[in-house]
């Protein structure tokens, strides 16, 4: 520290006063981004907590409830998360370069797979809502027909809105069901839109061969659901934890994103370079554990055997 | 680390430059792992299922944490705070299923009971 | 050993005229500031005025109990009342107590350094502890939370108050704590000057390191588990409702795996305030610093095994009831490490009890009131008895307490450095013996009624408790009145106290070596390091009532 | 109410010993007591000595000593390690006899609610106080039907929590006849405090008659009486308060013979038909305002015993 005050000019603008050298600074902020990364690990493990605890001890629910789950829709994710994390850390690699213009369209690249990743979540999301397939006291599965469609796609809101809150407008939500159907689900057919299913909840077939998943054609009952269920109780556990794993994980994604966004704007300021590209570093590093993330969750949600 | 000494006195401050071949590569290998994940589900293989996808996911994390992440050629601290928040997390779930387990037949009983 | 910190002379400027306080001046040079000492400073008086409110509640809790009946309050109140005294003083006063506010201020000092790692993340913390104070603190205006501070469910979920508003408070101030952990911890890896090497660290911050871990680790799980138990509490998801397939034992399984090593984020910082205070007014090098040193770390790593120990009754299996509870008792053995090593530091020292020293040492009788109780705890045929029991309750009030004494130890001890004040020692003495007596008429007579049967968290109790009751609520009393001597002589050391000398124990660790107090930007020249337990390079000075550095070559 | 009916005496540090784990508990806890009180009296009558011995005096500095000793270290950590070793052995022990029950206990089911027990004996009969044949092996079959608490008698070393949805087990066999107090151990709400009810311990032989005398409290008791003791022992007074004010279902008082509004906005008169119905298919008719939330007590309720209730409900103007 000593030597660098003598030459107090030298003291780059990015450099904070109290490190000596860039080097303390970048490895100062790298340890701490680690460490604020293993804080995550861990506000993330109490969800595997409750998800493994629950497994464990219930596996038919989760064998019984993933069928509702998309397992098109969640590998495309994965593949989008996948792309999103190579071009980030080909970005960290374009800021070491000093190539401003390649850093920045990768950023924007970055960014965009986010926008698709939310994308797709708030089509799954939307097709749960409307099929009832709510957390907790609010799983009605015989509910489909006509809830309102969730104003905004962010994770939480979905979840946070308790069906008793919509409104049920029959007419307005015909009009939107088979467009999201045909935009969204071209592999699978989601049981959510014809008026015959009313008390009939066809589980959508997951992709690939029919043996697999062959559907399960339940016919529920208004007041005792559960007895028709095929005996599996308490599905709603999965639901919960579907929503709240998947729901915190979008809003690390929104998180991401802003960042990311946040990044892109001072490279396009030309901040970064060669010598000083700390924020996209650690923007990556934050961004790269996101992605972590939902390599998990994906298998444990989407393909349970 | 066993990374090239080379590359390290490149730049001071630089940090490791990673190629652009090697990202491309382990985007690939994470882009079929992914593939033998979902076709892993149609080979039956009972409790074992399970166990193949969580070792295919850790193998994607291993992938993105040392390439993507920088972790080859980043201070061995880093790695080490990964792999000991991992060792808690560990520690958690493992001593909570421990005992989940264990009391389950105490839910159970009361769920015969009263149905 | 032999060589001084700091070669003399360099390190001792007069800035009296230029310090932290005066570098600039107005409220927005200390809203914005991204000193750590300003910092520092600003979590002293929030802390301060939040002991101030858990202070008031616990005195309700202890008048309402003058009478097995009602006294003074409602039962509805009374369960508010105690709720918000164990969350006041657990989220607000005890956990950021040491860490955030005297660790702020001394840490970076002590280890020759000019600041935390990130000084904004500093002041965003500071900021975070505010709000999520005031959400905490907003729940008695919108509903009162009656849970107390364990949140247990299905009560917490289905009890018709501001829950949700206290949870997010804690969901709040876990994050303020977690960001001042990794700031400590980046700090002491990437800011050490040369020659400070881990082992030339004054044992506080190995304190603080290790008790960094802990935040970093444990209070994540704490976020999730309140995360999850208030959008229980909106939307009835159900994971820890049984009416929805849920489980409330695994809601206590999530609450203890932060909320049992919260008890060392609690008392980590305090042990290594009086590893610092021990060895100073002995003027003694302090004995055994490796197995202190290590004794903490393992305090924090081995706090994660024992969480379940709270959980002997409530269903956990016998299994894992014989696992914590033999995991418990490997934590006394580092605690047990760190008294017998401050007994054998004061061995043939030269101890002056000077007011840091008295609450030292009351530190060293009450924890070992506290710990030794904890046998009784840990083990569990007894504990099935004394769980959820009076004796529970003194038991952690002897630990907590314990970080109390730390913490006023530690402002006195540092007070003249953040201020450049001294106050008064007569006064200090009295009143550190008023809080030790009223300590312990208040907790120990909570022994034996706990140990009767008495449980804990009763509005109503039997005859047969009201002499205990009484003895008890006399203590509080006795304790109030201490403390509230110690805010009069401190306000008025203020602006009447002697000027401090830069070192008036004889201290040797980095923070003596600059001016009390310490200039803006900690220290004009990175000093170089030598051992900081070393107090011979210093002798009194009767003049300025302080420490100078001894004349090189000068005999001692 | 006296706390030890049975027996006042009881030492300075502990409550009676009423229970067959008792004396093995309290070996523990004085073990352990005076091991403490050893180690503190060691510690703090070192720290005076120094402080005494080794005070700051003009003309006498510290001497230097070594700073660590790595055997001394090791002494300190081991004999701890091995004391707090037996300590968890012995406590596990002990642990162990508190936990398994013996094969010939008797189970009594335990039910805890806000805020009162109730206790259901192998005849069915159930009541608000626990009536156990002294010298007999009791099973405790424990659960509630709302939040956490705890089952806990001082005197017999025992406490377990009732935790709903799951039953938790816990035994005792009382050595001394007489009367004891059952407190809630588990913090549960507004009456925790007041959640306190009896554990009255029989002579041989006083049992048996006592349970039978009991039993039959509907042919004894005026409908009425009997009513009331229904009300508290089965779960209504959790929901439905009889003084006026609303809980989670309406108050009883006053609601006989006058007309209410249901949910879907008829009226009906509360009639003994429409009691009847009301505990037997509680959903079918709810009164506005209300949730649908109460469970059918179909089976679970004789004739005679409902009966009972709707005279206590018309007793309450």
């Amino acid at each position: 520290m000593n030597q660098h005050e003598a030459h107090g000019s030298e003291h780059p603008s990015f450099l904070a006063h109290h490190f000596a050298t860039p080097r303390q600074q970048f490895e100062a902020g790298k340890l701490g981004m680690w460490l604020f990364l293993s804080t995550e690990i861990l506000l993330f493990s109490g969800l595997f907590c409750a998800y493994a605890v629950y497994r464990a001890n219930h596996p038919e629910i989760f064998v019984y409830a993933h069928h509702f789950l998309d397992s098109t829709l969640g590998a495309i994710n994965t593949v989008v998360l996948i792309c999103s994390s190579f071009t980030m850390a080909w970005a960290v690699r374009s800021a070491q370069l000093g190539q401003k213009k390649r850093l920045c369209v990768l950023l924007a690249f970055t960014i965009l797979c986010g926008f698709g990743f939310m994308g797709i979540k708030f089509i799954e999301y939307r097709h749960k809502w409307h099929a009832g397939l709510l957390p907790g006291k609010h799983y009605n599965p015989q509910a489909h027909e006509g809830d309102h469609a969730p104003v905004s796609g962010h994770a939480d809101e979905a979840e946070h809105q308790p069906t008793t809150t919509a409104a049920r407008h029959p007419v307005e939500s015909a009009a939107v069901e088979p467009e999201h159907q045909a935009a969204t689900t071209p592999a699978s057919t989601p049981a959510s839109s014809t008026a015959s299913e009313e008390h009939t909840l066809q589980v959508p077939p997951t992709i690939g061969p029919a043996g697999l998943a062959a559907p399960v054609t339940t016919t529920a009952d208004v007041h005792a659901e559960e007895s028709t269920d095929e005996k599996v109780k308490n599905v709603q556990i999965f639901f919960s934890i579907y929503f709240a794993m998947t729901g915190l994980h979008g809003l690390h994604v929104l998180a991401g994103m802003s960042v990311i966004g946040w990044v892109l704007w001072r490279s396009m300021r030309g901040e970064f370079g060669p010598l000083y590209y700390t924020p996209v570093d650690l923007a990556g590093l934050y961004w790269h554990l996101v992605d972590l993330i939902w390599i998990y969750l994906f298998p444990l949600l989407y393909l349970i055997h | 680390m066993s990374s090239p000494a080379v590359e390290h006195h490149h730049s001071e401050d630089q940090g490791h430059v990673v190629s652009l071949g090697l990202l491309a590569g382990v985007w690939l290998a994470l882009l079929v792992l992914t593939v033998v994940t979902v076709g892993a589900i149609y080979v039956n293989l009972g409790k074992l299922n399970l166990w193949l996808a969580m070792i295919i996911a850790t193998i994607k994390a291993l992938l993105v944490a040392v390439y993507f992440m920088h972790l080859r050629w980043d201070r061995p601290f880093n790695a080490y705070i990964l792999v000991g928040s991992l060792i808690f997390v560990l520690l958690f779930i493992g001593f909570v299923m421990m005992d989940t387990a264990a009391y389950l037949p105490e839910i159970d009983f009361k769920d015969t009971l009263h149905p | 050993m032999s060589t001084t910190g700091v070669h003399p002379g360099s390190a001792l400027p007069d800035s009296r005229e230029s310090n932290y306080l005066t570098h600039k001046s107005g409220l927005g040079s200390w809203m914005m500031t991204l000193d750590h000492k300003r910092i520092g400073v600003m979590y002293l008086i929030s802390i301060l005025v939040a002991f101030l409110l858990g202070g008031i509640f616990a005195m309700l809790v202890r008048t309402e109990h003058l009478t097995p009946k009602e006294t003074i309050m409602s039962a509805d109140t009374y369960n508010q009342v105690f709720t918000l005294h164990g969350a006041v003083m657990i989220f607000l006063v005890i956990i950021p107590g040491i860490p955030a506010a005297m660790g702020n201020f001394v840490l970076p000092i002590m280890l020759g350094a000019k600041d935390v790692a990130f000084p904004r993340l500093n002041l965003c913390s500071y900021y975070l502890y505010v709000v999520g104070t005031v959400m905490a603190l907003a729940s008695i205006a919108l509903g009162a939370v009656d849970t107390g501070w364990t949140f247990y469910t299905p009560y917490s979920t289905t009890t018709n108050t501001a829950v949700i508003w206290m949870v997010m408070g804690a969901f709040v101030l876990g994050f303020s704590s977690i960001f001042t952990g990794l700031n400590f911890i980046v700090t002491i890896h990437r800011l050490r000057p040369p020659g400070m090497t881990w082992f030339r660290m004054p044992l506080f911050l190995w304190a603080l390191y290790a008790t960094a871990i802990i935040q970093l680790l444990a209070t994540p799980v704490l976020g999730i588990t309140v995360v999850l138990l208030a959008v229980e509490k909106a939307f009835h998801i159900g994971i820890f409702d049984p009416q929805l397939g849920g489980d409330p034992v695994l809601f206590q399984h999530f609450f203890w795996f932060y909320s049992h090593p919260a008890v060392y984020i609690m008392i980590l910082p305090a042990m290594g305030v009086i590893s610092e205070l021990i060895s100073v007014f002995s003027h003694k090098h302090i004995f055994g610093y490796k197995f202190i040193a290590y004794s903490s770390v393992a305090i924090a790593i081995l706090g994660f095994l024992v969480w379940g120990h709270h959980m002997f009754t409530s269903g956990q299996s016998s299994l894992a009831n014989m696992i914590f509870s033999a995991l418990t008792f490997s934590v006394s053995i580092p605690s047990a490490i760190k008294v017998f090593n401050w007994l054998a530091t004061m061995f043939k020292g030269s101890i002056s009890l000077e007011t840091p020293m008295c609450y030292a040492l009351s530190f060293i009788f009450i924890f070992g009131i506290g710990g030794l109780t904890g046998l009784f705890l840990g083990t569990l045929a007894t504990d099935i008895h004394l769980h959820d029991t009076y004796f529970v309750v003194a038991h952690f009030h002897y630990v907590m307490f314990g970080t109390m004494i730390a913490f006023v130890g530690a402002l006195h001890y540092w007070w003249p450095k953040m201020t450049g004040r001294m106050y008064s020692e007569f006064w200090g003495r009295i009143a550190c013996a008023l809080i030790f007596l009223g300590m312990n008429i208040t907790f120990f007579t909570q022994f034996v009624m706990g140990s009767h049967g008495m449980p804990r968290r009763y509005f109503n109790y039997i005859e047969q408790f009201a002499s205990y009751h009484q003895l008890s609520t006399v203590g509080a009393f006795i304790q109030g009145i201490g403390f509230i001597v110690v805010a009069i002589y401190l306000a008025h050391s203020l602006f009447r106290g002697r000027r401090a000398p830069a070192n008036p124990w004889g201290g040797n660790s980095l923070e003596w070596h600059c001016s009390s107090p310490p200039p803006h930007d900690n220290f004009a020249v990175t000093p170089t390091v030598g051992d900081c337990y070393d107090y011979s390079g210093w002798q009194y000075d009767a003049q300025i009532g302080g420490y100078i550095p001894r004349p090189v070559g000068a005999e001692h | 109410m006296n706390y030890w009916l049975a027996q006042t005496q009881g030492d300075f540090w502990l409550p009676p010993q009423a229970s067959t784990v008792s004396a093995e508990v309290d070996w523990l806890f004085y073990f352990i007591y005076w091991l403490s009180v050893f180690f503190f009296v060691l510690i703090v009558g070192v720290m005076m000595y120094f402080i005494f011995r080794y005070r700051r005096q003009p003309g006498r500095r510290a001497e230097h000593t070594s700073h660590h000793n790595t055997l001394l270290e090791l002494t300190w950590s081991g004999i701890p390690l091995l004391l707090v070793g037996f300590i968890f052995y012995t406590g596990f022990k002990s642990f162990m006899h508190m936990t398994v029950a013996p094969a010939d206990a008797a189970e009594i089911k335990v039910e805890g609610q806000k805020w009162s027990w109730s206790f259901t004996y192998p005849n069915g009969y159930v009541d608000k106080d626990l009536h156990v044949p002294v010298d007999a092996s009791i099973r405790l079959l424990l659960s509630s039907s709302d939040v956490i608490h705890s089952f806990y008698v001082p005197a017999f070393r025992v406490k377990k929590d009732a935790v709903p949805g799951r039953y938790n087990k816990a035994w005792f066999r009382a050595t001394q006849p007489g009367e004891y107090l059952i407190f809630c151990a588990e913090y549960c709400g507004t009456q925790h405090s007041d959640m306190i009810s009896k554990c009255v311990v029989h002579p041989p032989g006083e049992y048996e008659k006592w349970l039978q005398d009991a039993s039959d409290f509907l042919s004894k008791m005026p409908p009425a009486e009997a009513g009331e003791k229904l009300y508290t022992t089965r779960g209504c007074r959790q929901c439905h308060s009889v003084d006026g004010t609303a809980g989670q279902g309406p108050s009883f008082k006053g609601i006989f013979d006058h007309p209410v509004a249901l949910a879907d906005g008829s009226q009906v008169v509360v009639d003994e038909n429409y009691i009847r119905e009301s505990i037997l298919e509680p959903n079918k008719k709810v009164v506005g305002g209300y949730q649908a939330i109460m469970p059918t007590y179909k089976g679970r309720l004789k004739d005679e015993e409902i009966g009972a209730i709707i005279e206590y409900i018309k007793s309450l103007k």
